[in-house]
């Protein structure tokens, strides 16, 4: 066992590290979300060039061959900016279904596009109904010979908005909630039939509805199994959970950071207000969530490369209930350590506060885990 | 001792029921029914209609109903949940009961009506930027120049400042004395030259607080109320009076019922949300919670009832501190019944509008502002932890 | 709505709490702990002249026909001194189940002798595998004429080692778990075929386990329906619960006054511990609980008399749920303000912990009156 | 970064395995696993054949077995599961490294020996009555007269005394200096003429720990550990030590194992209460937290063992803190699964005999003195309150 980063991953680190210290502060942040497209095309670049987008990809496709270690040290950098590119939604999502579905013309084809910065993806697997479970698919994928109609409604789409291309998850067989069935549909935005709404979110990204009526999708726009791409859904979900997970540590980090340079510079009754012992031992209780978090973190990225199926969904499940919890406990305690301001728009703190409370909604809130770890009998003995 | 409402109670609250249904505007009970946002005149319309048998919480001869406090809870909890319950800014609850118990004739004669029929809105300015939990030792100054004072300084999280005509301050007019003396209350007509109101956004994207600049603003001698640099008394006889007016009972009651209609139309897979034994613990282990929080409230208004003077009831200590925490509990559960659809975000201009035709329903962008926003009940009208200070002293005597 | 003791309530809260004042210090307790029967002889005695023992019966059985508010005001006081006597299990229980239960005769014939401190019954609803549920009752009652034969094993026995009579819960018909068919039998200890094995309580009390082979029982000693028992004991369930509640109010107020005296006197850093932001604090939390525990108990005591059943078992569980959580939050804050000291049999905040900490598990814990609750569709609107 | 056991850890796994099978006195794994409790003679022997390889935590020149941190995290792990983990007091794991760091050679070669073949049981005297949580402020006085030490003065909470040969103490020797100044430590021979060891009941019932009265105690002026006045230094190391060693995952895990054991064995109804939705939550609930401090646990030991200096881990100061609180959350666990059979009390001494033929099982009787016990857990080596003053400072420079 072995906690310490190799020659690669500390180059890596530092990096990242220092391009957001140089380009994304709280006010280059404020900037990048007026810009059109509600982030940094820019930056987008940057990470193009620093080869952050090519990271978790084969060689053969111009990708680094990074693994777990390596997505979670960037999304933690990018979780200490709160970073509003679309890297999430288009190299962890859609990448990571090229990845595990696609065929070889396809990842070939797309990846590299996708690693120069070129194109966008995103993602649809939430409906109107399916709250926390992948596999409630109503969208319909029907067979027509030589290519496939799909029709129905994505609700969520992260970054939908400024997707070139998005992957829906449609049903090619089988009823709503039945596991087999669901196949994997690459769609172009500007595909007769497609219309898109797109939305702020709450944590000042961006996202889009899409309706789908008879939209045509070429055979060799499938990826992987028509009726059994379940499997590869849940893998890159957990995947995701786990880059989730990451970028919380990242913004739990930074909030820490915050609310303690805050009290041991806010004054109230003629002395720094870090030196109440209430406020103190609050603290403490923040930096105790925060290690625990990143414990789990460290445990899911250990996991998610697991085959076992169980073993690592229980290990998933039990870090995003960890972060859940932590996201409440953190977020609290730091907006109210401010006080008001805390709550304005103007202060970061409460820009933090909202992405770790999406964070928690997103592939399924603590609750919703815990449940499922239950549902797996909880986590094995074995580290 | 009988802990049921008396007949009296019972018949009290049927007349209100009755006096609602035939005074509430239909369209002011629509909107607060839909959560949407009411203008100044919609709330000057629905306040006058709440107040037709008087002000509710004051004494007969300010123009006031002359009700018990059990009387006045039940008239809110009614009017909260028929939906009819507006709130024309703070005069009724704060700045009124300070006029009629400290001011003089003039002013009792002046701004009570000016309340009574919905003219004046009144927001209060007490906080200040380097002057938050510690909110003695304000700095906005108040020199008196002649038959006026000449006030400099700025106020912070005034709630509904840009809606208000009038802003009662605290206002520092002697700087050579201890911080708690040479404060004093004053009345600032909020259109008077020299005063520039900046609101302030949110984290849930609304504007409802503001930051109020005075830079040498004329207030007649007239408007002090009571004795010059008394003004830390006034103040905490209407601290202590909001501590009590804010368990919230009646709010977090109402989000508990609607995140019970809501859970009753939300399905996880076949099953109804409402119908998963986990979210109904849930909810439950919050109704324990609200239901002593009420009955505690209770407790505090028959004890206050009684008149007693002297040592505070424990009961009623607790109720600003304790509502804070249910009413942020049932914020959470309302996050809980809504699960991923919190996404999106829709700005309040753009509601009307929104989800004709969209997919989620529209109730569904508002829950993640509703529980960004409750955060901010443990931090105004005294932080929890001031709260705490002030039991641990007063109370328990530490 | 009013919540003022009337005069003669106002009399009663005197003087058992001038008793309990002198005669339960904690000294006392200790001393009567010491004695043969674990309590004091002698208290009971002046339980009785003061008409403790006569307070919730009818004044034809020379009772006082008290209702839940003096039992209320007898049972805050008896926990703010711990009592050792069996009044919960001869006055609340088998009391109760006489007072519902029992047909004139028994009534006349036996209360009398509970009024006047003579006889000490025992209420055995337990068995081994009954957990909190009051209809899981294998005790077999058999027929045989103009007798009943019970067998079975009856554990959890609150005082049956001191009891004269015991009051057993048996089936008479149906399977293991059937809400009908169960009866209530009066056995007298020493009955050929009942054996007793006393045992102390965690909390310093004392009860037995019963074994009963084909004990006889005549007729004129069956309570009630022998098939239709259950709602009987339903009810002085809650009203024991109700009693139970204001046991536990009783205790946490002298818990509160307690452990606010050590943080008065206690120095540590060279100044009174009290003076610690922290522990401030931490002393307004238990203010907290107990408030809302006494506002509940006030809740329940109200409802207890209730004859909707769904309403009374709502208002029942939700102040269990209340004393529960309150129990384990009081005792532990109480314990860690303490040190070391407050774990020591010789000082008196454990033994008060320790009782909380039973009440809570005597006819079902927080958690089993949660989902109790909950079964129930939760609490209504309505005071 | 690699986060699994490599296949070297793996292999020493095994071989402690192995090394626990072979030479583990069956008697001794039985009653550790039945609860039941170990005679000093018992608990001596069990520690002889724990030694074979060498005192597990201690370096090789000392008769350690100069494992590496991780490794004596494996064994006591292993040797905890068997079971076949006793601890021969405190000799091992406190006074042991503070005298082969800060001792002299005529006392490494007497005491240390002494401690790896289980002679002397040693027990801490550090806390006092009047010194609980401010340690540095004890009394007890060590007066030089000639070769000897005169001690006089109370000890308090100390561990398995009634046990002890040995005990190691924080004492005054100077008492005209800043109190964390002129403390010394000094170790006594608890026979000593003047020594009263006086057993305390907890409230589980149980006689775990003692106070220790000094009255003109002679000791020998070698028996000073280090230098004069410098023993708030080796006691500062000493307590850190002890809050890395205190997460005690071992401890908690086993518990969370018993209450999953037994809630398999136990019926509500005609359901398991292990296949309740509701238990098996709470249970996964606690799951996280456990392996969440494990995985901190080894990163602290990662961490330690790169022989850092300096800057303190935050990882390993939250170990005592955390641990405590999940050590007592288990507990809880357990008494959820017991119920309502929570209630007898059986003393130690008629466990052996009780429940042969009664009703409920013998476990039982133990889970509430493990519960009431566990609430020690944050009080002991420094308060909770205690550690979170130290991490605020020292980590968060608060």
């Amino acid at each position: 066992m072995n906690f310490d980063l190799s020659e690669e991953q500390r180059l890596l680190t530092e990096s990242v590290e220092r391009l957001m210290l140089d380009s994304y502060g709280f006010g280059d942040r404020r900037k990048y979300g007026r810009e059109d497209p509600g982030f940094s095309e820019a930056m987008w670049k940057r990470y193009a060039e620093l080869g952050l987008l090519a990271l978790p990809f084969s060689e053969e496709c111009g990708g680094l061959s990074g693994g777990p270690i390596e997505t979670m040290i960037v999304m933690e950098a990018f979780g200490k900016s709160l970073i509003l590119e679309p890297y999430f939604a288009t190299v962890i999502l859609a990448g990571g279904l090229l990845r595990r579905g696609g065929n070889e013309a396809q990842r070939t084809e797309l990846i590299p596009l996708i690693v120069n910065g070129r194109t966008k993806l995103a993602f649809a697997y939430a409906e109107p109904h399916s709250r926390y479970d992948l596999f409630h698919v109503e969208t319909q994928a029907k067979n027509q010979g030589n290519f496939w109609a799909l029709s129905g409604v994505k609700t969520l789409v992260l970054h939908g908005d400024v997707a070139h291309k998005i992957i829906v998850s449609a049903r090619t067989a089988g009823g709503t909630r039945e596991k087999n069935g669901i196949g994997l549909f690459l769609v172009d935005v500007d595909a007769p039939g497609l219309t898109r709404r797109p939305f702020l979110t709450q944590d000042g990204l961006r996202g889009a509805e899409i309706a789908l009526e008879n939209v045509r999708v070429d055979e060799g726009n499938l990826i992987g199994d028509p009726e059994g791409s379940l499997p590869a859904i849940s893998r890159v979900a957990d995947e995701a959970i786990t880059a989730l997970c990451a970028e919380a540590v990242g913004c739990f980090t930074q909030m820490q950071a915050i609310t303690l340079s805050y009290l041991k510079t806010r004054e109230q009754f003629g002395t720094k207000i870090g030196s109440f012992q209430v406020l103190q031992h609050r603290a403490v209780d923040m930096l105790v969530e925060l290690e625990q978090s990143r414990s789990m973190t460290l445990y899911a990225t250990m996991m998610v490369g697991e085959d076992n199926t169980i073993e690592r969904e229980r290990a998933v499940s039990a870090a995003k209930v960890q972060i859940g919890r932590s996201s409440k406990a953190i977020g609290h305690q730091s907006i109210q350590l401010h006080g008001g301001i805390g709550m304005t728009m103007e202060y970061s703190i409460g820009h933090y506060f909202k992405r770790v409370v999406m964070i928690d909604t997103l592939f399924g809130d603590a609750d919703h885990h815990l449940r499922r770890l239950a549902a797996l009998g909880g986590l094995k003995k074995k580290i | 001792m009988d802990l049921l409402f008396t007949e009296g109670d019972l018949t009290f609250r049927e007349e209100v029921r009755r006096f609602l249904n035939d005074n509430t505007i239909p369209d002011i009970r629509r909107k607060l029914a839909e959560g949407l946002k009411l203008s100044k005149d919609e709330v000057a319309a629905g306040t006058r209609s709440l107040y037709k048998k008087g002000v509710p919480t004051w004494p007969q001869e300010y123009g006031g109903t002359g009700w018990t406090l059990l009387q006045q809870y039940i008239f809110e909890e009614e009017a909260r949940a028929f939906p009819a319950l507006v709130k024309f800014g703070m005069g009724e609850d704060l700045v009124g009961p300070v006029i009629y118990t400290f001011g003089d004739l003039a002013q009792k004669r002046y701004y009570l009506p000016r309340i009574a029929n919905a003219t004046d809105w009144w927001c209060q300015g007490f906080s200040e930027p380097e002057a938050g939990s510690d909110l003695a030792s304000l700095k906005t100054r108040a020199a008196q120049h002649g038959d006026h004072y000449v006030v400099d300084g700025q106020k912070i999280w005034i709630s509904s400042a840009h809606y208000a005509d009038w802003i009662f301050c605290l206002v520092r007019t002697n700087p050579d004395v201890k911080k708690h003396q040479g404060i004093s209350f004053l009345l600032i007509d909020i259109k008077s030259p020299g005063v520039t109101v900046r609101p302030i956004q949110l984290i849930n994207g609304g504007y409802e607080v503001s930051e109020v600049f005075f830079d040498d603003v004329r207030v007649p001698l007239a408007n002090l109320v009571g004795e010059k640099n008394k003004g830390w008394m006034y103040a905490k006889y209407l601290l202590s009076k909001e501590r009590f007016d804010d368990a919230g009972v009646g709010l977090s009651k109402e989000r508990m019922l609607r995140a019970l209609e809501l859970a009753a139309q939300t399905y996880v897979g076949d099953e109804r949300l409402i119908d998963q034994s986990s979210f109904r613990e849930k909810v439950a282990e919050l109704e324990v919670q609200l239901k002593a929080l009420e009955i505690t409230q209770l407790r505090a208004i028959a004890n206050a009832s009684k008149q007693q003077q002297g040592v505070q009831d424990p009961a009623s200590s607790i109720l600003k501190l304790r509502g804070s925490e249910v009413e942020q509990a049932a914020a959470e559960l309302l996050m809980a019944v809504i699960g991923p659809n919190t996404l999106p975000y829709i700005p309040d201009e753009e509601l009307g509008s929104w989800n004709e035709p969209s997919i989620l329903p529209r109730w569904a962008a508002k829950i993640a502002p509703i529980y960004f926003y409750s955060r901010a009940a443990s931090i105004y009208s005294g932080s929890s932890e001031i709260q705490k200070n002030i039991i641990a002293k007063a109370i328990l005597g530490l």
